[in-house]
């Protein structure tokens, strides 16, 4: 059984391999490395995938001790292999691949999302010079987040969690012909590895305390309070960092620079869920150490708010996306603050779903207007039928309307909030219920900018080399609507399946949701229909300048930390060159002039040497004299 | 099957004296080439017959008295801490000379070169085998001469006063841990590195050991280089020959950290506990100074040398903790940090001929347009460099960063975890720095066309305003405004001569290495290697790899990757002989 | 005959030497003064064989010897204060500087920067 | 050593002599360091070496006295005029005789004076030899030069006749040096 863990975990690893180095033997045209490359990414890609459903199917049928953890009715089996442990001296690693129901459910979401994106990827890449390097990464992306996902130890997961950093990196900085694409992907992987930092001395933490890095012995080993703790915050900061919470969220919305298929997978459904399922992972642990569970409710609600605010002014389509994730990802944090890791994991299902299917179908709709910004999009409905319904769909779950399945697990997100305890749960419930309405508000005026009003299609100039090219008003091809389709069910569907996992739906904490999320859409149709050319948003009236700019804490953070350490490195060159390079050149300029002064007294004068020759004498006879 | 050993130091002495020979002097590099190899297999063969089961014990030992006089014996040996290194040192040997074959050297005098890079392997293998202080002295000493030569010879422009820099503060190390060594020798009255090893510093007095570990521990630092000695290092690295570089980046550094793992530690290790938190400290300033430097650098082989003088502070920090862990980390960032500073020191010195210049802001950018394979290659290295886990970066430094989280017993914790943050912070600015670099050389647009070869000055810079402003914007506020080399025709008409090229390179298609770098990005040209007919021009082919170039980088990548996923290659060997080093046969 | 006083006077003839071969600006009154301590030694020599009753004699023998010596001495001396006259157009020793040192500022860039002449 | 040494003070009869000669040796040496005429200088050096032949004298020294006299006092100084001669020497006074380095000089000279007296009065101060006039003769001297330092005596004559050639190659101008 753990085979079949490895298999599904090695095969991307294997696409990504052999899309890198074999696309181009013995191939004469580009097109046939093209396709060859297009097949080394789906082909393994779905094998994966089906590897994963017989997987779970095994599950369903497995027997285990059931841990009482919320997947446990529904997936008890577990399956759990070492394939070796390091001995490094003091606390072993053991590289141990395991399977439950939590990695099988997070598994099944990242492989559908990759495969959809892998498919869309071939017709939204249509002759770009670098698209096998770019499928062998997203297959490198998988593989990176499914050994994350399979991980059964803390060292083996962080490998995993650093590698999916680096292929952010390396597609966000996809066409690195224009520097602020690369300047981006720096700016991802900086900030996610300082979070990574912390995460790394976390699991220093926990291992020490355990005495083993692997999943169980941690889980099991009873650790004393206040280490919990300590680990605990520790591995938030790695959380933060990857899930783009509040104090690390900065590099999410630029990483909208990279192509729409990898916002779609990484920045909206796999890579920033990884946070959350670690949490989910480790939650005995972190039940047991309160004083980290309200600093992350705090933190998400803080955050599920400033996101929501500042994706209702944004002009980018794909920016309003990031900030909606930012926000959502702070609701399924509120809802691991409030102790159900149960809804948080519902949320995050669903909202790998749908999130992912707005950004391929915003990918369609980019695609056809060639430019992000809403202020060139109106009237699309009738240029992109499908893509108009499947996005209805989308910002339908996204704002909670009830048969999309974002209304049933927002719902959960919200009720397990208000049965939370915990000194800051007024404050993180006021939070959310205040996030819901401006999530309708901000989903319907993108709604309603992208595909009502006027149409404002005029030619557009030939975009630079670094921007997908534009279909002239042909809807995308097939290759790019099935993957939005595949997606829209989803979207719509997924909520019913709640219940049959043991989700109910609590009517009351729901009709108020769903009452505040149509108050705030209300709000924006009503500006909307007065004055439809004009953008909505100046409801935000004086707030909306610092709302756009994200309340400046991109601006903050450049100038508290990033220009201080550059100037800080010229000052280290200076005095590097200075004074510690000048204190070993001036030692060699002081012998010199050393040398210089014991030269003086050679003028010449041969009177002078035997004057000294025989004081010199005098002093020895003396000295023999008066010493022995 | 002692005699491997002594076959491992006969061999490259026996290359180098019979390369002075007329008629093996004309086929120099061929010489130099099989010379190493042979070298190599014996370094192989050493690695398969050393028992695996008992790594921790001194295996294939000769014990020959050397001048009775004065009680110096010829004692070499192996055991798991030295069995990496000696095989890390034939093969990275091998490689330069591999790499020589494709490219002579600068300075011409090739035979000359295989001569002093056939004596300087003899110095670095011994220095690993040696088991007798002053033998290990000797050999330690050996190693200067030829590498002085090296950069004097066949550096770039300021050679002469790096040289001389050099080799005069490496003297001064050195005679400084003559003198521990002596201290060492009047203490315990032998020189035998096992007996002394053995006894774990009894019969030392605790105020001796101090002084004792502080002399020999200045003149390893000098070596390693540990923070406020290493101003040698950057001036070595910027004017000495690729192949120099290498070897000075990938051997001579870990010679010093190797003396800490060898003698400073388990023969004092009173000393060692009383010096460690100093050690430590200086070990983290290292990191963080040496990150914040290349920060600001602008040439890139400065960059790498200074980025040693971090990597080589992690390594100092697993020393300085004092634990199995730590000794393994470092002992594996040791090996890691050779491999990736040998391949990131071939990929500077392929740039700098290709480029005529080192210097960041007049490479300009989109190298990963011009030179698809070099890009890609570089790309590999530095995330390698930068501790990516997977690749063998990551488990020294982590091995390092657990050794700090629970040092020795008589260590503060506190201050240690304090490194530790330290040393995590370094990892994020190592990472700011690699990244950066990649930012500014491989990606963004090309801006020139011709580079001048080191052969010719660099033609009249006529700018493109565009190109220019992107180039000044990208160099920071703080670089003065340099013209980038040659900047040539407007960016237009650069697309077209590119083109032509393109077409031209097309047709030199070369099967067999038709495979590119391991994980590198942009695999977007043909693959372009470069057709020997260029040279003749005197100038270097501004193609892409070369075939001498790959043969000697690919075995770097394959083992960077191997090691990476697989650290328990490297960690198998080193923990058992690290924890009879420490005495302690449990972990602490 | 007590030692003492031969000796004490060979003492002082030697120190006045000096006095003259230190203080001497003419070359030739530098070789008087050389002469003179000579002389002292050779006093010295002669009251030492004489305490010592030596029948070899070999203090007033090595007497012998050393006046030989000095006389060559003066000889070659004189020729060669006639050739530095001839050439140099004087004698005096303090104004003979070939010897002297030309002392630059130590030029920074070369670490082995030579100042002789 | 005979019976006890008469003490050191007052001195006998040769000794009063001796110290006699003594005190004018010293006298006229000071007189040629210090005198600002260089003629008069060599004058007072012929009465120096002529006083030092007297104490050889009274140290029943008679030959090397006379060897002294014979050789000091007719060659060497003679020889030391021709060369004030040659090099065109003023005769009257002459100002700056003494280099600037008379200071030095003078301490360096009083230095090892003291030096030399306080250590040979606390070595020597009872040594006491009596005198027995014809030990140094023309004979015995004679016997013990030829027949024990005949070596020595050989090779001084090499030495000799190299200072010869050596003086005649550096006073003829017509000898160039190889260039």
């Amino acid at each position: 059984m753990t085979a079949v863990v490895a298999l599904i975990v090695l095969l991307p690893f294997a696409a990504a391999v052999a899309g890198l180095l074999a696309t181009r033997l013995g191939t004469r045209t580009e097109r046939m490395a093209y396709r060859r490359a297009a097949w080394f990414a789906i082909a393994p890609g779905a094998a994966s995938a089906a590897l994963t459903v017989w997987l779970a199917v095994a599950l369903a049928h497995g027997t285990g001790v059931s841990e009482g953890r919320f997947w446990s009715e529904l997936l008890p089996g577990r399956v759990e292999g070492t394939l070796t442990v390091v001995e490094t001296g003091s606390v072993p690693i053991s590289l141990t691949l395991r399977a439950d129901g939590l990695s099988v459910l997070a598994g099944i979401l990242v492989v559908v999302v990759a495969l959809a994106v892998q498919v869309y990827s071939v017709g939204y890449m249509r002759d770009e010079p670098r698209y096998p390097s770019y499928s062998a990464f997203v297959s490198l992306f998988t593989s990176a987040m499914l050994l994350v996902v399979y991980a059964g130890d803390l060292i083996v997961l962080y490998v995993g969690w650093e590698i999916m950093g680096l292929c952010s990196y390396l597609l966000i900085g996809h066409w690195w012909e224009d520097r602020a694409n690369s300047r981006a992907a720096v700016k991802a992987f900086l900030v996610t590895r300082l979070g990574d930092v912390g995460f790394l001395f976390g699991i220093f933490v926990l291992g020490a305390a355990a005495g083993g890095f692997r999943i169980d012995d941690v889980l099991r080993a009873d650790i004393p309070r206040g280490t919990l703790v300590a680990a605990t915050l520790l591995l938030l900061a790695g959380v933060a960092g990857k899930s783009a919470q509040v104090p690390l969220q900065t590099w999410l919305p630029d990483a909208m620079a990279g192509p729409t298929p990898i916002s779609a997978l990484i920045h909206a459904a796999t890579m920033v869920a990884a946070g959350i399922f670690v949490v989910a992972r480790l939650y005995p642990a972190f039940l047991a150490a309160p004083p980290t569970l309200d600093v992350l409710g705090v933190v998400a609600a803080v955050g599920m708010l400033g996101a929501a605010l500042a994706a209702l002014a944004q002009d980018d389509l794909k920016r309003v996306l990031a900030y909606s994730t930012i926000s959502q990802l702070a609701y399924m944090a509120a809802a691991l603050a409030a102790g159900s890791d149960r809804a948080a994991m519902f949320h995050l299902v669903s909202h790998g779903a749908f999130k992912a299917l707005l950004f391929l179908c915003a990918g369609l709709v980019i695609h056809h207007v060639g430019s992000n910004l809403i202020s060139h999009m109106g009237g699309l409905r009738t240029a992109l039928p499908v893509t108009f319904w499947t996005m209805t769909i989308g910002f339908a779950a996204l704002a909670g309307l009830p048969p999309a399945s974002g209304f049933f697990s927002k719902d959960a997100v919200i009720s397990a909030i208000e049965h939370g305890t915990g000194p800051a749960q007024p404050f993180v419930y006021a939070s959310a219920l205040l996030t819901v309405g401006v999530t309708g508000a901000y989903a319907a005026r993108a709604w309603l900018r992208t595909f009502f009003g006027p149409a404002r299609i005029e030619p557009l100039p030939e975009p630079p080399p670094g921007v997908a090219h534009v279909f002239d008003g042909r809807e995308a091809p097939p290759s790019m609507l099935w993957p939005a389709g595949v997606l829209a069910v989803p979207a719509l569907l997924l909520g019913l399946a709640g219940p049959a996992a043991g989700v109910e739906v609590e009517w009351g904490p729901a009709a108020v949701s769903l009452a505040v999320a149509l108050l705030g859409a209300g709000i924006v149709y009503a500006l909307w229909r007065a004055a439809p050319e004009q953008d909505p948003a100046r409801l935000l009236g004086p707030f909306r300048a610092p709302c756009e700019r994200a309340f400046h804490v991109d601006a903050v953070y450049a100038a508290l930390v990033v220009r201080p350490v550059l100037r800080l490195a010229r000052g280290v060159v200076r005095a590097d060159a200075r004074v510690v390079d000048g204190a070993v050149r001036g030692s060699g300029r002081a012998t010199l002039g050393l040398s210089g002064l014991v030269r003086l007294a050679q003028n010449g004068n041969a009177q002078l040497y035997v004057t000294g020759l025989l004081a010199g004498l005098v002093l020895i006879a003396v000295a023999a004299v008066v010493l022995t | 099957m002692s005699w491997l050993p002594i076959a491992l130091v006969a061999v490259p002495l026996l290359g180098a004296v019979v390369s002075a020979v007329p008629a093996v002097r004309d086929r120099a590099v061929a010489w130099g080439i099989a010379v190493s190899g042979v070298v190599l297999v014996l370094a192989v063969a050493l690695a398969a017959v050393f028992d695996h089961a008992r790594p921790a014990g001194m295996q294939l030992q000769t014990d020959r008295p050397w001048i009775p006089g004065l009680g110096l014996r010829f004692h070499l040996g192996v055991d798991g801490v030295s069995l990496p290194l000696v095989v890390l040192t034939a093969l990275l040997t091998f490689l330069c000379f591999v790499h020589l074959a494709g490219h002579p050297p600068a300075g011409g005098r090739p035979a000359a070169l295989v001569v002093t890079l056939l004596v300087l392997e003899v110095g670095m293998i011994g220095t690993f085998l040696a088991l007798d202080l002053l033998l290990f002295f000797v050999f330690f000493e050996v190693v200067l001469v030829p590498m002085y030569f090296v950069i004097a010879l066949w550096g770039g422009a300021g050679r002469r006063a790096a040289a001389v820099k050099f080799i005069l503060y490496t003297l001064l190390g050195s005679a400084v841990l003559l003198i521990g060594l002596l201290v060492v020798r009047t203490q315990a009255g032998t020189l035998d590195m096992v007996a002394l090893a053995g006894r774990h510093g009894s019969g030392m007095a605790r105020s001796a050991q101090i002084l004792a570990f502080l002399a020999i521990g200045l003149g390893l630092a000098v070596k390693t280089p540990m923070w406020p000695l290493h101003t040698w290092l950057p001036d070595a690295h910027t004017e000495a020959p690729t192949v120099g570089s290498v070897l000075l980046a990938g051997v001579l550094l870990k010679m010093g950290s190797y003396g800490f793992a060898r003698i400073a530690i388990p023969v004092l290790p009173e000393g060692a506990a009383a010096l460690a938190p100093w050690l430590g400290a200086f070990a983290v300033a290292g990191i963080a100074y040496g990150s914040l430097a290349c920060l600001a650098q602008r040439d890139l082989k400065r960059m790498i040398a200074y980025s040693s003088v971090g990597h080589m502070g992690f390594v100092l920090l697993g020393f300085a903790s004092l634990t199995p862990v730590g000794l393994n980390g470092a002992l594996f960032a040791n090996v890691a940090h050779g491999l990736i500073t040998g391949l990131l020191f071939f990929l500077a010195g392929a740039v700098k001929e290709r480029y005529g210049t080192a210097d960041m802001v007049r490479l300009g950018g989109g190298m990963l347009r011009r030179l698809p394979y070099i890009g890609s290659l570089l790309t590999f290295a530095c995330v390698a460099s930068l501790g990516l886990p997977g690749l063998a970066g990551f488990w020294g430094e982590m091995l390092a960063l657990l050794g700090a989280f629970s040092p020795a017993a008589g260590l503060s914790r506190p201050l240690f975890l304090v490194f530790m943050a330290v040393g995590g912070l370094g990892t994020v600015l190592t990472a700011a720095y690699f990244l950066g670099m990649l930012s500014r050389v491989t990606h963004g647009r090309v801006v020139e066309n011709v580079p001048a070869g080191p052969l010719e000055p660099p033609g009249p810079p006529v700018a493109t305003a565009e190109g220019v402003r992107e180039v000044l914007s990208e160099a920071g506020e703080g670089a003065e405004p340099v013209e980038p080399v040659a900047t040539g025709a407007a960016v237009a008409a650069l697309d077209r001569e590119w083109a032509e090229q393109e077409i031209a390179r097309a047709s030199a298609v070369a099967a067999d290495e038709g495979e590119a770098g391991a994980t590198g990005a942009a695999r977007a040209h043909g693959p372009g290697v470069a057709d020997a007919a260029e040279v003749g021009r005197g100038r270097r082919p501004f193609g892409d790899v070369t075939v001498h170039e790959l043969a000697a980088w690919l075995p770097l990548v394959a083992l960077i990757v191997l090691f990476g996923l697989w650290p328990k290659a490297l960690l198998a060997v080193t923990t058992p002989a690290v924890q009879s080093l420490l005495g302690s046969g449990v972990a602490p | 005959m007590h030692v003492v006083y031969p000796v004490v006077v060979s003492a002082l003839l030697f120190s006045i030497g000096v006095y003259g071969v230190l203080a001497r600006r003419n070359a030739i009154l530098v070789l008087m003064s050389v002469e003179l301590m000579l002389n002292a030694v050779n006093l010295n020599l002669v009251a030492f064989d004489v305490w010592l009753r030596d029948r070899l004699h070999g203090g007033q023998v090595l007497t012998l010897f050393v006046i030989v010596i000095a006389a060559a001495e003066v000889g070659l001396g004189l020729a060669i204060v006639l050739a530095v006259f001839r050439t140099r157009r004087t004698v005096d020793v303090d104004r003979l500087r070939a010897l002297a040192e030309v002392v630059r500022a130590p030029d920074p860039g070369r670490p082995d920067g030579e100042g002789a002449s | 050593m005979t019976s006890q040494a008469p003490g050191l003070w007052p001195p006998s009869g040769p000794e009063v002599v001796f110290l006699l000669l003594g005190a004018v040796a010293v006298g006229t040496a000071l007189l040629v360091v210090t005198t600002r005429q260089l003629v008069h200088a060599a004058l007072w050096l012929v009465v120096c070496f002529g006083a030092l032949a007297g104490g050889y004298l009274v140290l029943t020294a008679e030959f090397v006295a006379w060897v002294q006299v014979l050789i000091y006092v007719g060659a060497v100084v003679v020889l030391l005029l021709f060369g004030i001669m040659l090099t065109r020497a003023p005769i009257g006074p002459s100002a700056g005789l003494d280099s600037g380095n008379r200071w030095a000089a003078a301490l360096v000279a009083v230095a090892t004076a003291a030096v030399l007296v306080t250590v040979v009065v606390t070595g020597f101060r009872t040594a006491y030899a009596p005198l027995h006039p014809g030990q140094g003769a023309a004979e015995p001297l004679g016997a013990s030069v030829f027949r024990i330092w005949v070596l020595p005596f050989e090779a001084l004559s090499v030495l000799l006749l190299a200072a010869l050639i050596g003086a005649i190659v550096l006073s003829r101008t017509d000898i160039r040096g190889r260039e």
